[in-house]
């Protein structure tokens, strides 16, 4: 057991750290969320430039080979920042499946991802099944001698910007992942906002052809690859959320020293001082979840399941608290819009609405 | 000591009621409320001036001053009414916060003046408290406002000042005085909107919402008339209003139709954890409503509302937070679209259950509420003082 | 609606408070638990004379005819002072059954109860059933041409001093209540103290021959009146508890402006001062309910059922919440034994797990 | 970074597991472990003596003074082992608080002359910190010892002095001097128990057991040379002493046991309420767990703990609380009656759950956690200073 990072993850936080100081403060931000895309597509450029796009592949695709720690890592200085560029649906979600697919083109897909040049967006999630993803009504079914899908996708990551979607579909009672361009027939997308600032977008489905080739895994593969997917895509968004934490109160010390009431800073009521120090445990305790997820993740560990469910509801029950305490702290200008503090707990909301909320996690890993 | 409802009690509650589903109520609010359409300045205007067509808009004055003398019981009974039917909230700046400064400490011509006009809701009030240097310390507020012959001349600003883009009129709180304590020197004025020197800028809240805004003063004349009672006394009448505001801020009768809503939207669910939840929220709210019944009754026989209208506060603004979060967590990932003020367009809509933008969005909103009116924080220290005797 | 005492009722009230000071401070009490009895004779002979034992009887028995609303004055008071004697069982459990039963020779038995010579305690609880009182194994069955009772009886409040139980027993798979004499061949009772300074039994019956005269009501009757008995059981204890949270925020506030830490008294901290502000409130929102559910159930409200749920969910999480603030809040001394204050954590945990816990009634409350 | 454990790691961890299960060990301990019965002081000393004897008595100590110099893993496992095995809790007021301040601040003499005993478990130790008029503010103590010749005269009084009763020496904060910063003055002293003029009296907790007491001292005689340190230094070794305490105090080991009993417990009854409370525990259990592994880890590395040890005071306790809560929630009406300290008697035991009457005790004892070692208010405000640097 070894709980140091290595130089070299120590070497990619500060070049992150670096990165969102110089090119994402509040302002930065604000005018990124103005634009149509939602994401500026310079950051993302540069995000290929610096190798950051890179970082989960595997040589073999083009990538550094990295795993699950130099990820959260990256999220972690994130969600520090606030970043909306679309590193978990472009990456990390589409990039785990296409790398555990056996596509034969997976490999120059990939090399685009990397390059920056091309996204694909996962649609999972649909208007009626909650967080049981696999009961998906969107369905693969044989229409004379063509493949047709149809159905509805909904909140599918930065899917107005997407190249290609990789659709989680139903065929004949199993399950299938299918690569699917955003321009053919039959598909149409619909983009908006969401809360944190972000996008997200509703796919619809009509009869849209689907040839053998562009299926990814199906049965019980296609299910152990999606899986794995949700796995890391928790990991990420839990250290985004530590990122984000550990931003909150930082920035809540900092504002309850410098803001006067009765004649003194209100770092010195005590009441304010004990929420301060619950913000500081939640913080530091979802960290302990998320370094141990992290490595069972990063060693096959199959314990590493119930890990992440607990990450999941630690990260839930922390953010609400850490994003809510800190907002009253800021007190009204903890909820005006002009300042980052409640842009924090608008993301910890979305986290924990995000692949199973608290409760969710909860009863499964009361069912482990 | 008994429970039950007089015969008087439940003919009043059937008149209220007929008068809510009738004809004279508006019915281009009524159809708004049922879609849950957002309602415009106008829409709230007609809806106060048809309680006052019905002679309920003094809900809780005395009849010298143009009230309905009710008895706690019937106030009960009508703000239950009015939150069974999904009728807006009444709005309070006029009716719960500065018409009884006026009617307790105004003088008779201030009275004649201003309080009919709230009544009929031909002015709409907006509440002139905080500043950016002052939320929780009121008493530190810098708006500065120099008698010059018989007008004062105010100069500073406002903020978090709810509504003030409808406002008519603003009731502030002003330093007149400099002195060593910074409670003494404070004093209660009235001033005019249009006002030349007033101006209004928005702030956005986290929901995306335009609610509340920034007011500046600059050198803006104000009839010395429109003082309320004695220069240095304002701080006598921010706290008789403090005490006021607070009551009905529980919000009780309107999280019971909130919380019937929910139970309603997810049934088919069956979702046994929510389930539990909604029932211990519900346990929580029977407590608070008895609690909000008792305090009533004890104004009536002559009481004063004190520390106890501290708990309707805490309790009731914890309350209501509590229930935005199950509404969120009800709605699941189906939250994340954002849906702004203005609603979806028509035409895009996302899929998903409807409730579940405007549930977010409300949860983000309702964060105020534990700031706003004094923080439950203060609250508290206020509470500490009383029953510690310090 | 009316929410004022009755001068009556005020008046009890302050003959019950003046009888607790003078007989009842913590010392008076420790020597009472220290007697085999548990609790004091004399004591019992004073409720007599005084005629509180007569206070939930009807006239025609020789009671007063008072309700609901005169109980929780009586136990408000108990709650304040701790008060351990047996009122609760031989007086509220006992009496509520009797009077609506159709025993022949109840108001003889009623008129004994009310001169404090005669105790009955309600036999209800078992080993294995937890809070389904009615799917108890004690059985009654016809031997021969004698009704016959076997089974073990638990938790049998002041059982170790009953001259007669009330026995809650199963015929043929409907619900019997029977008066049984404790001394009875077949029966034996082991007495224990409890955790809160009272005393309960266990009750073993071996064939005890039972004559029909003495079962007091059967099948849905019988469980009628058993409800009707537990709910006025809970209004009961729910008051002690009401008092017992008045006394403990009461004394927590005293003891923090006495003890001095860091060159002043504690009740300077904001963190405490807040502490006792919850408390304070816990309170004050435990006895809301607890009004509303009194003049429930005296006018007869069908939502009574309802509301006694509900205050005995409130109940347990305001007596938790209070009890322990007010043991942490007195340090080292609210965990000695020779401080009241731990007792008060002590009568909320008992009062807590008796007639359904907190979550049993929150399931029973979301079931309505 | 990586989380597996090294095949030198996992032989450990054999070791350990087969030395527990060893003929070795104390069979008479072992039996009343398995019953659940109460320990005596010599059961306790055996099973001290037994970890002394593996050589695993310093598993938290540095090799120069006799410990075993382990690495966090092995730490780690090793109490995790001992754990499972459900034995006792090793008690920390000599291996775990004087003996670091010993081997840290003491002077060769009372190295040579202490540290072995306390690795041997030949001398039993109790804290003297809290006095009846400083219980958090330690600071305030009165205690006094003043010299005479080579002779410290030792007046005062020491309260809540865990297992005092069994005790062969205490460590004391006395006053040797009084200044204006309280701070200043207090000294750390080690006294033989058995020195004429000290008496200890029992203080029966509310759960009915006698595990504290009172120490009186009346002119006890202490030699000079069993000063730690400096004379008006001792804020120093017991601010030191403290944070060493704190570490440890998370039980998360016996806690991760006490769960998985609980489970086995109510098993039969699939209370699902119950079980997702308890899977809510598990989660926190296991942040903590890895909380205090980091810990660890940094201290390994050299780091002192400091304000992370507070965590793990504060939420460690707050999850053993939590964990007696739900053995008294599944316990239900069970918990009634009274066992004492010394359990049933066997011919007289209520029927109901076997583990009802311990579970209350157990809720009722805990209640110290958040109390003793410097309250969890304290511990807050150690952290408040810490992180808003104040």
């Amino acid at each position: 057991m070894n709980l140091n990072y290595s130089d070299e993850q120590n070497m990619l936080r500060e070049q992150v750290l670096k990165f969102c100081e110089t090119n994402y403060d509040f302002i930065d931000r604000e005018k990124i969320l103005e634009t149509e895309a939602g994401y500026s597509q310079d950051n993302w450029k540069q995000f290929a430039e610096l190798g950051w796009l890179a970082v989960p592949f595997k040589e073999e695709n083009g990538g550094f080979n990295f795993g699950p720690i130099e990820l959260t890592v990256l999220f972690e200085e994130f969600g520090k920042a606030l970043v909306v560029e679309p590193y978990l649906s472009s990456v990390v979600m589409s990039g785990t499946i296409l790398e555990n697919s056996n596509h034969s083109n997976k490999s120059s897909i990939i090399e685009k991802i990397i390059a920056g040049e091309h996204q694909i967006s996962v649609a999972y999630a649909e208007p009626n099944i909650g967080y049981n993803f696999f009961d998906c009504l969107t369905s693969l079914s044989t229409g004379g001698d063509k493949l047709l899908l149809n159905g509805t996708k909904s909140l599918v990551l930065n899917g107005g910007n997407a190249d290609q979607f990789i659709v989680l579909a139903n065929q004949d009672g199993s399950s299938v992942l299918i690569l699917v361009d955003f321009d053919v027939d039959g598909l149409s997308v619909q983009s908006f906002k969401t809360i944190d600032g972000q996008t997200c977008a509703e796919l619809s489905f009509e009869n849209v052809s689907i040839d053998s080739e562009s299926i990814l895994a199906s049965g019980d593969e296609a299910e152990a690859i999606f899986n794995k997917m949700i796995n890391v895509s928790i990991l990420c968004i839990s250290a985004e959320a530590v990122g984000a934490m550990n931003a909150s109160y930082m920035k809540t010390v900092q504002y309850t020293k410098e803001r006067e009431q009765f004649s003194q800073p209100i770092s010195n009521f005590q009441v304010l001082q004990h929420r301060m120090v619950d913000m500081f445990i939640e913080t530091e305790l979802t960290k302990s979840l998320l370094i141990k997820a992290t490595l069972q993740l990063d060693s096959n560990d199959p314990e590493a399941g119930n890990t992440i469910s607990a990450l999941k509801v630690q990260v839930g029950k922390a953010g609400r608290l850490v994003g809510q305490h800190a907002v009253q702290l800021h007190g009204g200008m903890g909820v005006s819009n002009e300042m980052s503090i409640g842009h924090y707990l608008k993301r910890f909301t979305a986290i924990d609405s995000m692949f199973g909320n608290t409760q969710h996690h909860i009863n499964k890993y009361q069912a482990k | 000591m008994d429970i039950g409802f007089s015969e008087q009690d439940l003919q009043f509650q059937e008149e209220i009621r007929a008068g809510l589903n009738g004809a004279e109520y508006p019915a281009h609010v009524k159809e708004k409320q049922e879609k849950g359409t957002a309602l415009t300045k106008q829409d709230l205007i007609d809806f106060h001036k048809f309680l006052y067509s019905k002679g309920w808009m003094g809900y809780n004055w005395p009849e010298e001053y143009g009230g309905t003398g009710w008895s706690p019981v019937q106030i009960y009974l009508f703000l239950n009414e009015l939150a069974a039917a999904q009728c807006p909230t009444i709005l309070p700046f006029g009716l719960n916060m500065v018409g009884p400064v006026i009617y307790t400490f105004g003088t008779q011509e201030q009275k004649d003046r201003f309080l009919p006009d709230i009544l009929e809701f031909n002015t709409w009030w907006c509440q002139g408290y905080s500043e950016p240097g002052s939320g929780s310390d009121l008493a530190s507020l810098k708006t500065k406002a120099v008698l010059e012959g018989d007008h004062y001349i105010v100069n500073g600003s406002k903020t978090w000042t709810t509504l003030a883009q409808n406002a008519d009129w603003i009731f502030c709180l002003v330093r007149t005085e400099t002195t060593q304590k910074k409670q003494e020197g404070i004093s209660f004025l009235l001033i005019d909107m249009n006002s030349p020197g007033i101006e209004v800028k928005p702030i956005i809240t986290i929901d995306g919402d335009h609610e509340v805004n920034s007011v500046f003063f600059t050198d803006v004349k104000v009839p010395a008339d429109q003082l309320i009672g004695e220069e240095g006394k304002g701080w006598t009448y921010a706290k008789f209003l403090l005490a006021h505001e607070r009551f009905g801020i529980a919000g009780v009768p309107v999280v019971k139709v909130q919380i019937d809503k929910l139970k309603k939207l997810t049934a088919d669910y069956n979702d046994a954890d929510l389930n539990k939840k909604i029932a211990e929220l519900e346990i929580d709210l029977e407590a608070l409503e008895f609690t909000e019944l008792r305090t009533l009754a004890a104004i009536a026989e002559g009481g004063h509302p004190g520390a106890e209208s501290s708990i309707l506060k805490i309790r009731g603004t914890e309350i209501q937070q509590r229930l935005t979060e199950l509404y969120v967590e009800a709605a699941g990932q189906y939250i994340l679209p954002y849906e702004g003020p203005e609603g979806f367009d028509s035409n895009r809509t996302p899929s998903g259950p409807e409730y579940a933008s405007p549930s977010v969005a409300q949860y983000l909103n309702y964060r105020k509420t534990s700031i706003y009116g004094g923080s439950n924080e203060i609250q508290k220290n206020i509470i500490a003082k009383a029953i510690l005797g310090v």
